[in-house]
């Protein structure tokens, strides 16, 4: 009898602790980021879908389709193919894509690249209804984002 | 199409009915089935049915290199996926003997504890709901994300995060990481507080936990379990303390356990353990040395000399095993994956028999499954 | 009391005795090899060791105390000694020796009071992977061999349902086999 | 009511006026819910529909009428789109007789507290119909418990009323706030002289209150993480929807109850200036601290439900009945 009375009040009690952690928590400011009003900044390391770095001296990537890339590749969504011109040392990258629907981010292609030619981006709300989006051609891109 | 009948006999009439819960169902935590025969609202019998996020990593881990397989560590459990990589490369440098850089070593250690109390506060959050206590989990997921943001900061992910390397650790960390650490470590004290005013008094969740679930300590070794699992049934068994990798020897932590075997004493021991790893975080953040965080003469080309090579971690589920046969090329030539979820959820069936439908829900929950652990 | 390596070295010898071949006179003594390079074998010399061979191992190396090669008709005796002896059971798996013909099947054990790993393992034909269970013993073997024969194909006999686990119910392949084209 | 009307056209005009206000009471409860539980967790709640997300029940009601009504293969068509019904008239009569203010009832009767309690347990037997008509695992088993959990705990309710009646002496509700006029010392919740315990007898019957509008952390028979959705789980759009005012509008019911027997209805606390005010203030504050209560614990075993009404609520409720004799006997009435 003692024993359920003390149980009855102590359970009363936790009962209210209880209520006053919710009501102190009430009346604190919310934490949440109302996001598509407002969104957070991605950090410097964020893994976004790679894109190609632009050689400042020539304004064109960086890239010479070494290949190293693709081969690093755990799930083989990276096609490399640079033609080597009259006169230059090196090959240049005609086409770059990237199978973003088969990319799991893990960034050894960037670890892989010799010329740090490639850099993840800070894209990461995407999405798309049509697969074919995610289809991506870097050279492209770069092209485009220089207009 | 018509459904089988349903109907309710009172216990003891001998008659049962199947209930499915599951592969979708609130309490089942993603896809695991459980096939319920029924007596009334008592459980005569409860068949886990698993396998449906099943995606072979075994199979995959025999198709490509060694650090191909890097991110398929951070995908089983994605709740402690510093701890499965950690495994991959504990085994891949025990094969190579690389000495890996005291700096990197505790680094491990300070992101592994971090991952650990973010997993054990989703389990703390999940637990709670699955109680039918939806505040507390979006209180949990609040410092959760104090975590995710630090190691995203580290890592550039926020749960897959792919941060070790064999020798080491992908990038060094700085000096942001460092004071943000410290002021989670401050800030996470008075919250276990709160969670214990909040919920771990409790006198509603105390009755559904108390006494509810037993597990003996025979089940769980018979069964394989480990982590909070059989340290709530009173074993001290860690792999940090009984199997000792990385630096954490030199670590002063206890391991929590409570010999009642009930979902009560799993539940304590995650919350005891949510503490201790505060304390490894702040021992490692006070001595943490400076020095380079990758190995030196890691190979390009990767081959691990013939053999078999195993390496143990505690994650936050329990004991995690990798072993990895090589034949000397540079993939290996078998992977086995010795995850802890499963292991635990096998005792389920035999721990489960004869218990209400409420009480065998708070039984899986403080099994703390992550499906995708099971069904690899 | 928890065991030492070496006491269960010695007690696995001389439990489970190499087999002597029909003309050649018993050994003397149990083979007890001393602390070894990696565990295991290569697909070439895939199945090589000899059941019976019971072999110290370097744990700092390759994460394991003691292995043991044992019969297939013996698997159940061994795992009774480890529950004897107060290990849990790890796991069950399989490894396919396809070079060699051979698959073989891994318990491992973990002490939970102790610093110990033991595996203790054993060697099929691939034509006819028979094994008797060891779920009588530790009944979390059940999963582990439904598992084993989802992947490897590998059948446990006496083996209370051995449905697939992980695999689609109406599974009829094993992915891990190593002759296994999707 | 000054203008005296017809009988009829009365009668329609306070079913309408009872009809409207269920509804818009249920939808903006909803809102009103999710702004206060999102506060409790740190979040904002419902902010795109209109400011502050003040249409957001609006847009709720809009997706749940454009639902199609399934009605399970193999169910029993004509209970299962019953029960939706049967769960909220009830609901209405019993707000029809709670008086709001001095002349603010819709019907005022002499045995308006008879005709709460008659109602009030009507809805459980809906949801259990609702529950057992859907044919489908789930809901049975919360059709079950929801019988058993309204077996315990009618019990103390009742017992509780008695107590309380034998303080008030009778069953009008008009009546019984006109008792506790005068501050707030004269409300039943604190006429110690009547019964020292009177304070755990609100208590009492706010548990059974909660208990028997299925509200956490009694939501047994909705439960979530163990039913899916319960008695509800094979109703879609308004069904489901119906189910949902119901809830609300028993809440209002259970809370107004308690306001009009303990809390002194309409009476102002200081004794001056009441009015129908003062009845919503303390309506909608019991009404907050249901939604408070539902936000900060998890829910109760079953058994542990049944244990604290026959183990604890009934045992002290005897005692407080008891008491409450012998208090009256004592004073000499």
């Amino acid at each position: 009898m003692r024993a359920t009375l003390r149980e009855i009040v102590l359970g009363c009690r936790s009962l209210l602790v209880g209520m006053r952690v919710t009501m102190v928590e009430f009346f604190k400011p919310v934490v949440t980021v109302p996001y598509p009003h407002e969104a957070l900044r991605m950090p410097e390391r964020y893994r976004g879908p790679i894109e190609l770095v632009r050689d400042p001296a020539t304004g064109r990537a960086i890239c010479y389709a070494c290949q190293l890339c693709a081969r690093a590749c755990p799930s083989g969504c990276i096609t490399v193919e640079g033609v080597k011109r009259e006169g230059e040392r090196r090959k240049r990258v005609t086409q770059y894509q990237l199978d973003f629907s088969l990319c799991s981010l893990c960034g050894a292609c960037v670890e892989a690249c010799p010329d740090a030619a490639i850099r993840f981006s800070k894209r990461y709300n995407w999405a798309t209804p049509h697969k074919e989006e995610f289809l991506l051609d870097l050279v492209r891109q770069l092209e485009q984002e220089s207009r | 199409m018509t459904p089988p009948p349903a109907t309710v006999q009172a216990p003891g009439s001998g008659e049962t009915f199947l209930l499915n819960l599951g592969p979708q169902h609130p309490a089942t935590h993603g896809v695991l089935r459980l096939k319920l025969t029924m007596d009334g609202e008592y459980i005569t019998r409860a068949e886990p049915v698993c396998g449906y996020v099943h995606r072979m990593h075994e199979k995959m881990g025999e198709n490509r290199k060694y650090a191909q397989f890097l991110p398929n560590t951070s995908r089983i459990d994605y709740l402690s996926a510093m701890h499965y990589t950690h495994a991959f490369v504990g085994a891949v440098e025990r094969a190579l003997g690389l000495a890996v850089p005291p700096r990197a070593e505790y680094i491990r250690v300070i992101t592994s504890e971090l991952n650990r109390i973010s997993s054990h506060l989703v389990w703390f959050g999940a637990f709670l709901l699955d109680l039918g206590g939806f505040t507390p989990l979006l209180y949990a997921f609040d410092d959760r994300e104090q975590i995710l943001d630090l190691l995203e900061a580290i890592t550039g992910s926020r749960l897959t995060y792919c941060y070790y390397r064999f020798g080491g650790v992908c990038h060094d960390i700085d000096n942001a990481f460092l004071e943000g650490t410290r002021a989670f470590v401050a800030r996470m004290r008075p919250r276990l507080r709160l969670y214990h005013e909040l919920v771990t008094d409790n006198i509603i969740l105390r009755n559904r936990l108390i006494g509810i679930g037993p597990i003996p300590l025979e089940l769980c070794r018979r069964y394989g379990a480990t982590g909070p699992v059989i340290r709530g049934s009173g074993a001290a068994y860690d792999v940090r303390k009984t199997e000792p990798y990385s630096v954490y020897p030199q670590f002063d932590f206890d391991v929590p356990v409570y010999p009642e075997g009930d979902s009560m004493a799993r539940y304590r021991v995650r919350m005891d353990e949510i503490e201790q790893s505060l304390r490894i975080v702040e021992q490692a953040l006070e001595r943490l040395p400076s020095g380079p965080v990758r190995a030196e003469g890691v190979p390009r080309v990767l081959k691990l000399p013939a053999g078999e090579f195993c390496c143990a971690v505690e994650a936050a589920r329990g004991r995690f095993a990798v072993r990895i046969v090589s034949d000397r090329r540079e993939i290996p030539w078998r992977v086995k994956l010795r995850t802890p979820s499963f292991s635990n959820l096998s005792l389920f069936e035999e721990a489960s028999r004869g218990m209400m439908l409420p009480d065998a829900i708070a039984l899986l929950g403080s099994l703390d499954l992550v499906i995708p652990d099971i069904d690899r | 009391m928890t065991p030492s390596p070496e006491q269960i070295a010695r007690e696995l010898a001389s439990r489970f005795p190499p087999s002597p071949p029909a003309d050649a006179p018993p050994p003397a003594a149990p083979a007890l090899a001393s602390t070894g390079g990696p565990a295991g074998a290569t697909p070439a010399e895939g199945g090589a060791a000899e059941a019976g061979t019971v072999r110290m191992l370097d744990y700092a190396r390759c994460g394991c105390h003691l292995e043991a090669h044992v019969q297939p008709a013996q698997v159940v005796a061994a795992a009774a000694l480890m529950d004897q002896f107060g290990f849990a059971l790890d796991t069950i798996t399989g490894l396919d020796w396809l070079p060699a013909g051979r698959m073989e099947i891994v318990y491992d054990f973990f002490h939970p009071h102790a610093t110990l790993r033991v595996a203790v393992r054993t060697r099929v034909p691939r034509d006819q992977p028979d094994v008797p269970t060891v779920s009588s013993i530790f009944p979390g073997a059940n999963w582990h061999e439904r598992e084993t024969h989802d992947f490897f194909g590998i059948r446990f006999l006496g083996h209370p349902g051995l449905t697939p686990l992980l695999l689609p119910e109406e599974a009829a392949f094993h992915p891990l086999r190593k002759d296994f084209t999707g | 009511m000054s203008v005296s009307l017809p009988e009829p056209l009365r009668l329609f005009a306070l079913l309408a006026g009872a009809m409207a206000f269920v509804g818009l009471n249920a939808a903006y409860l909803v809102w009103a819910e999710r702004k206060a539980a999102g506060r409790f967790q740190r979040r904002p709640g419902p902010t795109e529909a209109g400011p502050a997300g003040l249409l957001q029940p609006v847009a709720d009601v809009l997706k749940l009428i454009s639902k199609q009504l399934m009605v399970p293969p193999g169910a029993d068509a004509v209970l299962f789109r019953a029960a939706p019904v049967l769960v909220l008239v009830p609901a209405m009569i019993c707000l029809a007789v709670i008086p709001f203010g001095e002349r603010w009832v819709a019907r005022e009767m002499p045995l308006g507290l008879l005709v709460l309690f008659a109602f009030g347990s009507i809805q459980v037997m809906a949801v259990m119909l609702g529950g057992w008509a859907s044919r489908n695992k789930y809901a049975i088993i919360s059709a079950a418990r929801i019988v058993s959990q309204d077996v315990a705990y009618e019990i103390p309710m009742l017992l509780v009323m008695i107590t309380l009646l034998m303080v008030t002496g009778t069953m009008d509700l008009g009546e019984i706030v006109r008792q506790q006029a005068g501050g707030f010392w004269r409300w039943h919740l604190f006429r110690l002289d009547a019964n020292p315990l009177m304070p755990l007898t609100f208590v009492i019957y706010y548990i059974c209150m909660l208990a028997e509008t299925n509200r956490a952390p009694f939501d047994m028979a909705e439960a979530e993480s163990e039913l899916v959705a319960g008695a509800y789980t094979e109703y879609s759009g308004m069904g489901f929807g119906v189910f949902f005012m119901a809830e609300y509008a028993n809440i209002v019911v259970g809370c107004a109850t308690a306001t009009v027997l303990f809390l002194g209805g309409w009476q102002s606390p200081i004794g001056v200036g009441s009015g129908p005010v003062w009845f919503l203030a303390k309506l909608y504050g019991l009404v907050f601290s249901v939604i408070w209560v539902r936000w900060t614990f998890p829910r109760t075993q079953f058994y542990g439900l049944l244990n604290l009404s026959w183990k604890i609520l009934i045992p002290a409720s005897l005692f407080i009945l008891v008491l409450s004799g012998a208090a009256l006997q004592l004073s000499g009435s």
